[in-house]
């Protein structure tokens, strides 16, 4: 098993602690191997920005994505610069705020979601998209116990921010159950 | 009106890439107005900067600049200046790049009364690093390497300035657009070495780690403690304490340095002519 | 009679919505949309130009309406 | 999903992290015993003095930010000469302000650790992107012959590790070490376990007993080359100077006294290769081609190598932890035994130049090479490798 | 009778490599005094030194001593400070090595107020490199490279030491020995940033070339120029002008660098014993 | 005593000289056309500036002594891109020190010239002894990959061409050019024949024409790699930058800028060997042994081989004026023809790295090293010599 | 009674003859020969000790009467 | 021709400014080269003092002297120093305030010459030593005609003490007669 997963969007919306979020959870894994990267630059004030995890239950070699089995966009423009690079059974998660642009028909698993907006209308505070954005992923990957992303969750977020953020993690993992209903 | 300042732009390399509420735009556009009133040629400005992010100022602004080393800004300035007296050299530094790495260039070029002009954006932090502190992070304040409060002394660099030598010292602040403007526009018109701390807030990298609020909050801080020298010359000793003057605070006409190096030139080839 | 001015969004794509010309204005002229800023009140403007020169990003240029 | 969850008492266990290679130079620094941290900020290092910074206090530790890079070496060389385990951490730009003061603490063998986070350069470069382009730099960069030790790591697990060995080969010889991250081993988060203190061979340099004091040496050739060192204020009152200098530690302006010290220096190292060069290899005897690397190339190439096995392909991988002293001989055997050699590297060439002055013409030894602040992803080894084996 | 300092010399590297008449070793000798005098630990002391003929004090000085690279003396003796506060640390440097490529150094240690002893030995040269002018190489004196006059400020590092933070400043000079005793005394006992600048005449490299005689002419120089400080305040400032106060400029109680960093070591052991 | 006294008239020529090395780094500067020196003083290369600062006014150029080596370096960039031919120097100490500005000079492409008198090192070392122990620094000193240039001539006569050719390779390639002198030439004087400039080829920077203002591009790729550059002050308001930048000076954060910047920065001096390296030999053909040598050593070297030829030993003499970039196809090709090739220095071994690269085993190298502060007179080399040849 | 010394020479061998302790001696005790100091005239010391802090050779020692 | 010569005595004896006077007098000849060469350290403050000059009519290759045809020594130590590294044919010139220590009885060209005291009692100046010892080296040195001794001399002397040391040297060049005869 290696399970690659890039989360992108814009600089400031967290990509990069929920990449840590996600990469953390191994943590609580006894059998499971992780590596998580990041674009660094000039890039995280204000324009894009991108974080890799890779899962896998041997040690992992090459540490960055190949081709993503998850894709997370928040933004348009990563879409566009990310949305081929994907597996072909890949599961691309964008936001809903933007449809035109780049899409793909073909693509079985493409999920435009409510995310931002239910950050901002749900959980009150736009900045938890991220949380948002971690709860679907949970969605799409069985090999990671829900618990254990709590866990990291908790760990990892701002004191005080605690459950915000959990609550805006669960509401991202009932996100993809309503749509799929 | 204001002085139209577009023509000192490099456009296509705007908006630029600090933070919102980052003063060091408000600094570099007082600069540019202290510029376009003084009448100077752009085609003979050259800006040089440091690494930072008041080092980037550099690649925004249209004259012949260079964006150098860290901390280094001033050596290579007095180089071209040397090279070419007819040039305005104008250096742009942080309180990182020109008051730690930097600052042995900084009082050395003081000490020569070379005719630099040199603009430290003091944020207070190193702000392009994300937040380690720097020789103007103020005493007890935190920082990523300070995480139990910073245990330096506070600093005062136009105090060292002066002290070193430069002939013209001045500190204003983002908050106080006006009289940068008039002290930019004053300091290109002297001969010499023309300091000036431009006081300006870092919300992102400072601001938000000490609680000083956003970058309004921390332009409100600044209205309240940093004011005219003038009025700061009369306040008591313990209202002096978190306090700090602005406008130009020393200025005297000397001997400028590529000026004397001149008569030396002169002297030689005229020995020489003989 | 005091001057009166005209502020402009010059460059309204530069705005990062730091809210500090609102901050400034001695009157109520500005306000912070969701993206940038707008020009709510357009004519309380009084052109003192505290906006433009506390702008960071070069969005906003005022008009003395004497010069016009 | 299976239920492999950490017991309560696993989770909260701290031992098990997930850290970046940067952080990782400062929990293995903590482990190895490091007391003393003096740096200044850098991309993409920061976060190592930013760690030490934050942990050294509560074990009784000092840090310090310095005015520069070069004040942070003659601070680390100071605080080593009175006694701590002390360490720096810088990129290429400060990594060059630092080579006067190494050389000096080369001269007067003071144990310590520098860590360069490798990115992009020449100049600013690219800051924030990941490259081994100080390879060479850290061989030669300061003036002068000199020996030197420098270590680079792969993965967070071995950047504990080689921070420990760093710490370990300072004190045991008396010399600078340098550990050679990269900037993708710097910032990549992994998953490992830090080890305690007890469970890891830990060194720490030769004192001199206090009887000694009065008929001290403080260079005196000893059998190891290594002399006792004692701290400052113990009353051995000796002197060290950057200057070729005797067994007294004072120069005595002879020409002798320069090449016995050298050589003295030199065979610190070149006389304990055994013990300082560290390789990890996957070869099964068969090999026609062999890829070399070290740092986070070697990620990429052992995954190359591997699916070229797969392929049929007689192909072997060898890492080298310890960068210098260089692997001379294991590589000028090897380069007897397989017809090519393939030298992955973040850099226009650097070790490369090393691999064929020891394959002496016997293997084809040839690089992949990027220099554009990209890494080698493992399809580009395996293609050069299928290549090679036509 | 005078101290005995005979203890404090590694007497089998003496007689010295200083050319005769050299004030560097009336200045070494007056250290040595002051120490005796202050009663501090021999064993507990380090020197170090860096680059320069007064870098070689180092070598005939029997403590704890370390000769580094130039200019950079006090770096080394941060980190021996900070590692262990209780050693006295002495920091011989030259007027090149301290004020030229280390003033740097100088400054941030002042602005730290850490509790080095910094003894500077300004000759107005570089004295081992033969005759360079150095920052403290008065206007219009000439040396080998500045052989039409040398065109920049005179430079007073008193003032930049106290500028940047230093608590003890003074200045004394190889013409008053007892003074410089007295100064060095006093600085030992000092807590803080201690500062001297040690005014010594070099016959060789700058009296020769500058007309200034020999040794003993330099030494009356002195006498006639470096006064008191107390009575150099009351002199006219046309007087002032040539003369150069001395004894201790500037004095005050603050806490001391590696003091803070302790408390900051007890608070986090405490928090981590809870 | 025979008749042989110069006329009164040649007796007052003062173009004939007895210089040292350094100062005829001064005469030959001056003849190049240097207008500008920045540098602080170090043994033994202080009589470069002080000739400078002595010389440099009455021809209208600037001297200036600044407070270190990194501002000397910042400096001379600074004059140079304001459009000075601008030079420094230095020791061993200070080379290191101005290994980051070395860097940006190389980046932004600022004709200059730094010369290094070596002494011996590392650290303050023999502050008065001749070295050659700063050769593979000269290479490798700054971070990152970088093309680098670097002359070392052997005799006082051609320290004035050489001064001369490395302001006229700075300027014809825009890159600072490392003048490599050891103790040894930098303070023996020897008479020498000061050539007048125009008995000399100068060559100065391309500039742009004042109308291409409006469409320049400073860091344009040209057919020959190397972008014309105006002065600072002539309306280009042109950018540069330590970064990766791309044809017009900004960075775009674009990764394949980051290949072309440097491709074509190594371009310009990998597409020009013939023009760069400069190699003087004394070979009949049948050489058997070759001694390779480069800068005092050379006297040595050809005195030994000279009078190994009475002997009736078949030896050959190399001298290579350009050390950097190394004439690696030259001994490649010299390796194939002779059996041993010996490389003396005074170092440890460091240029002979490059020659076993270039020999890739076709021929024996070995070396004579002497890193005391002595040198390597003659009959040491002829012993070697005769070993070999049995 | 104004105090007395005795001006020794310490460690004559360290002399360069410099000339400073005979410039400083407010009697005339010392004199410099060809290579070294000479005391002249020891009778005349008062032990002010001038010479002793001023060589920069430590080649002068006083020693004070009443110390004897 | 290769003519090898060793000038040594301390530091402040003025060694290295004789050879390179002596150096310089080659440039008046336009078949002569020349190498000149000096030890520097911290033994010139102070302690032995030396300098070598080399003629030829050839280019100079290694640069050092080998073995002195002419060695002139102004102190004993020097004269221990260097004592043997002279040719068999090799002329010593020593200063006869020493005598005893090294003493060469085989060789046929030792001359101990009153050099110091010429100075001191013809010339007045102790300084000008260097030149007495330059004439008689002049004696023994007929590639180098004695004009171009006395050019060099006018051109390397300070300004203002051309004629003493022209005195001194022309001393130095009657010392050998007075002695031979
Ligand atoms: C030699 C060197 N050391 C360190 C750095 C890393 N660095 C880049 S910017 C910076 C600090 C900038 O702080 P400041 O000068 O205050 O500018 P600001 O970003 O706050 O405007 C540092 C330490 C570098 N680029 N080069
Ligand atoms: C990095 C470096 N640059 C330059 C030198 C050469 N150098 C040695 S001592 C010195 C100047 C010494 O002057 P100062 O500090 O005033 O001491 P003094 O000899 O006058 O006592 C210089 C420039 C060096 N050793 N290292
Ligand atoms: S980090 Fe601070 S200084 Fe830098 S751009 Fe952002 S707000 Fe401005
Ligand atoms: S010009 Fe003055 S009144 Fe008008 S919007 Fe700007 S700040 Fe407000
Ligand atoms: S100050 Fe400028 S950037 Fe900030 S909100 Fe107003 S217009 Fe926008
Ligand atoms: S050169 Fe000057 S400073 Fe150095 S020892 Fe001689 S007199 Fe003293
Ligand atoms: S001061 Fe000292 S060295 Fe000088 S003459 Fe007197 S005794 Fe001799
Ligand atoms: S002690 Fe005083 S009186 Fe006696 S010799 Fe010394 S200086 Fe003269
Ligand atoms: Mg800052
Ligand atoms: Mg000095």
């Amino acid at each position: 098993m290696r399970k690659e997963i890039r989360l992108s969007g814009a600089g400031g919306q967290g990509m990069i602690l929920a990449g840590i979020i996600l990469a953390e959870a191994s943590l609580f894994d006894p059998e499971l191997y992780v590596v998580q990267t990041q674009s660094y630059g000039p890039e995280s004030r204000g324009g894009a920005s991108r974080a890799e995890v890779i899962f896998s239950n041997e040690p992992i070699d090459y540490p960055k994505v190949v081709k993503a089995d998850i894709l997370v966009c928040l933004t348009e423009e990563s879409l566009e610069k990310y949305g081929e690079e994907v597996t072909d059974e890949g599961v691309v998660i964008a936001d809903d705020s933007f449809g035109g642009g780049y899409y793909h028909p073909e693509r079985a698993n493409f999920y435009s979601l409510p995310i931002i907006t239910t950050a901002r209308e749900e959980i009150g505070l736009e900045v938890t998209a991220n949380m948002v954005a971690l709860g679907v992923v949970d969605s799409f990957l069985p090999e990671i116990d829900s618990s254990c992303l709590e866990r990291a969750i908790e760990r990892r977020v701002p004191q005080g921010t605690e459950e915000k953020n959990l609550a805006a993690f669960q509401a991202g993992q009932e996100l993809l159950a309503n749509v799929i209903e | 009106m204001v002085e139209d300042i577009d023509r000192y732009l490099r456009e296509d390399k705007l908006p630029h890439i600090w933070c919102p509420g980052c003063g060091h735009g408000t600094v570099m556009a007082s600069i540019l107005r202290g510029f376009a009133r003084s009448g100077i040629d752009q085609d003979k400005t050259v800006v040089i900067s440091g690494i930072g992010c008041s080092g980037r100022a550099s690649g925004y602004l249209d004259f012949d600049t260079l964006h150098v080393t860290h901390g280094r800004a001033i050596t290579f300035a007095t180089g071209v200046k040397m090279a070419n007296p007819d040039l305005t050299v104008i250096v742009i530094t942080g309180d990182g790049d020109g008051a730690a790495i930097g600052g042995n260039h900084l009082i050395h070029a003081c000490r020569r009364n070379i005719d630099l002009k040199v603009i430290l954006f003091n944020n207070n932090i190193y702000g392009m690093t994300a937040g380690q502190f720097s020789p103007m992070t103020p005493t007890g304040a935190t920082a990523t390497t300070a995480p139990y409060g910073n245990i330096d002394q506070n600093f005062n660099l136009c105090e060292l300035a002066k002290s070193a030598g430069a002939t013209f010292v001045a500190r204003g602040a983002a908050q106080q657009p006006r009289q940068l403007i008039r002290i930019f526009k004053k300091g290109f018109a002297h001969q010499g070495l023309t300091f000036v701390e431009a006081i300006t807030q870092c919300p992102v990298n400072y601001g938000r780690r000490n609680n000083l609020g956003g970058a309004r909050d921390m332009l409100n801080w600044q209205k309240e403690h940093i004011i005219n020298h003038r009025k700061y010359q009369d306040l008591p000793p313990e209202e002096k304490e978190d306090k700090l003057p602005a406008g130009i605070l020393y200025q005297v006409e000397k001997e400028e340095y590529t000026e004397k190096y001149q008569q030396i030139i002169t002297a030689a080839q005229e020995s020489d002519d003989q | 009679m005091a001057k009166r001015g005209k502020v402009n969004l010059a460059r309204p794509d530069w705005c990062k919505a730091c809210g500090i010309c609102v901050e400034v204005c001695p009157v109520e002229v500005l306000e912070l949309g969701p993206e940038r800023i707008e020009i709510a009140y357009p004519d309380n403007c009084v052109g003192c130009e505290n906006c433009e020169l506390s702008c960071p990003d070069f969005v906003l240029k005022v008009v003395k309406e004497n010069d016009e | 999903m299976t239920n492999k969850i950490l017991s309560e008492q696993d989770k909260t266990s701290d031992r098990v992290m997930l850290l970046q290679g940067d952080e990782a130079v400062v929990e293995g620094g903590l482990v190895a015993g490091a007391s003393f941290f003096a740096g200044y900020p850098i991309t993409p290092a920061s976060e190592i003095a930013e760690g030490f910074a934050q942990k050294l206090p509560a074990q009784g530790g000092k840090f310090i930010q310095m005015e520069d890079e070069i004040a942070s070496m003659g601070c680390v060389i100071g605080a080593s000469l009175a006694g701590e385990k002390a360490i720096t951490a810088t990129s290429g730009p400060g990594f060059s302000l630092k080579q006067e003061n190494l050389g000096l603490g080369i001269m007067v063998e003071a144990p310590c650790v520098v860590v360069n986070v490798q990115r992009v350069g020449p100049s600013t470069g690219l800051p924030t992107s990941p490259s081994q382009g100080d390879v060479m730099q850290a061989r030669w960069g300061t003036h002068g012959d000199h020996p030197i030790i420098a270590l680079s790591p792969s993965t967070v697990k071995e950047t504990i590790e080689l921070t420990i060995k760093s710490f370990n080969m300072a004190e045991k010889y008396r010399i600078p070490v340098i550990l050679l991250l990269d900037e993708i081993v710097g910032h990549m988060r992994e998953k490992v376990r830090v080890p305690a203190p007890a469970e890891v061979e830990l060194i720490t340099r030769k004192r001199p007993a206090a009887e000694d004091r009065d008929n001290f040496y403080p260079y005196l050739e000893t059998a190891d080359h290594i002399p006792p060192m004692p701290d400052y204020g113990e009353g051995f009152r000796y002197h060290s100077t950057g200057l070729f200098h005797d067994k007294t530690g004072f120069p005595r302006g002879k020409t002798e006294d320069a090449k016995k010290l050298m050589d003295r220096l030199m065979a610190k190292i070149e006389e304990n290769l055994q013990d300082i060069i560290i390789i990890e290899d996957e070869l099964q005897g068969d090999e026609e081609i062999i890829v070399l690397s070290y740092g986070s190339t070697a990620r990429s190439a052992i995954s190359a190598v591997r699916q070229a096995r797969e392929l049929g392909i007689k192909a072997g991988w060898v890492k080298l932890k310890t960068v210098w002293p260089f692997a001379e001989s294991y590589v000028a055997e090897i380069s007897n035994k397989v017809e090519k050699i393939i030298v992955p590297e973040l850099n226009r060439g650097q070790l490369i130049g090393e691999v064929k002055k020891a394959a002496a013409g016997n293997a084809e030894v040839s690089g992949i090479n990027k220099y554009d602040g990209t890494i080698i992803p493992p399809d580009e080894i395996l293609t050069r490798i299928k290549e090679v084996s036509k």
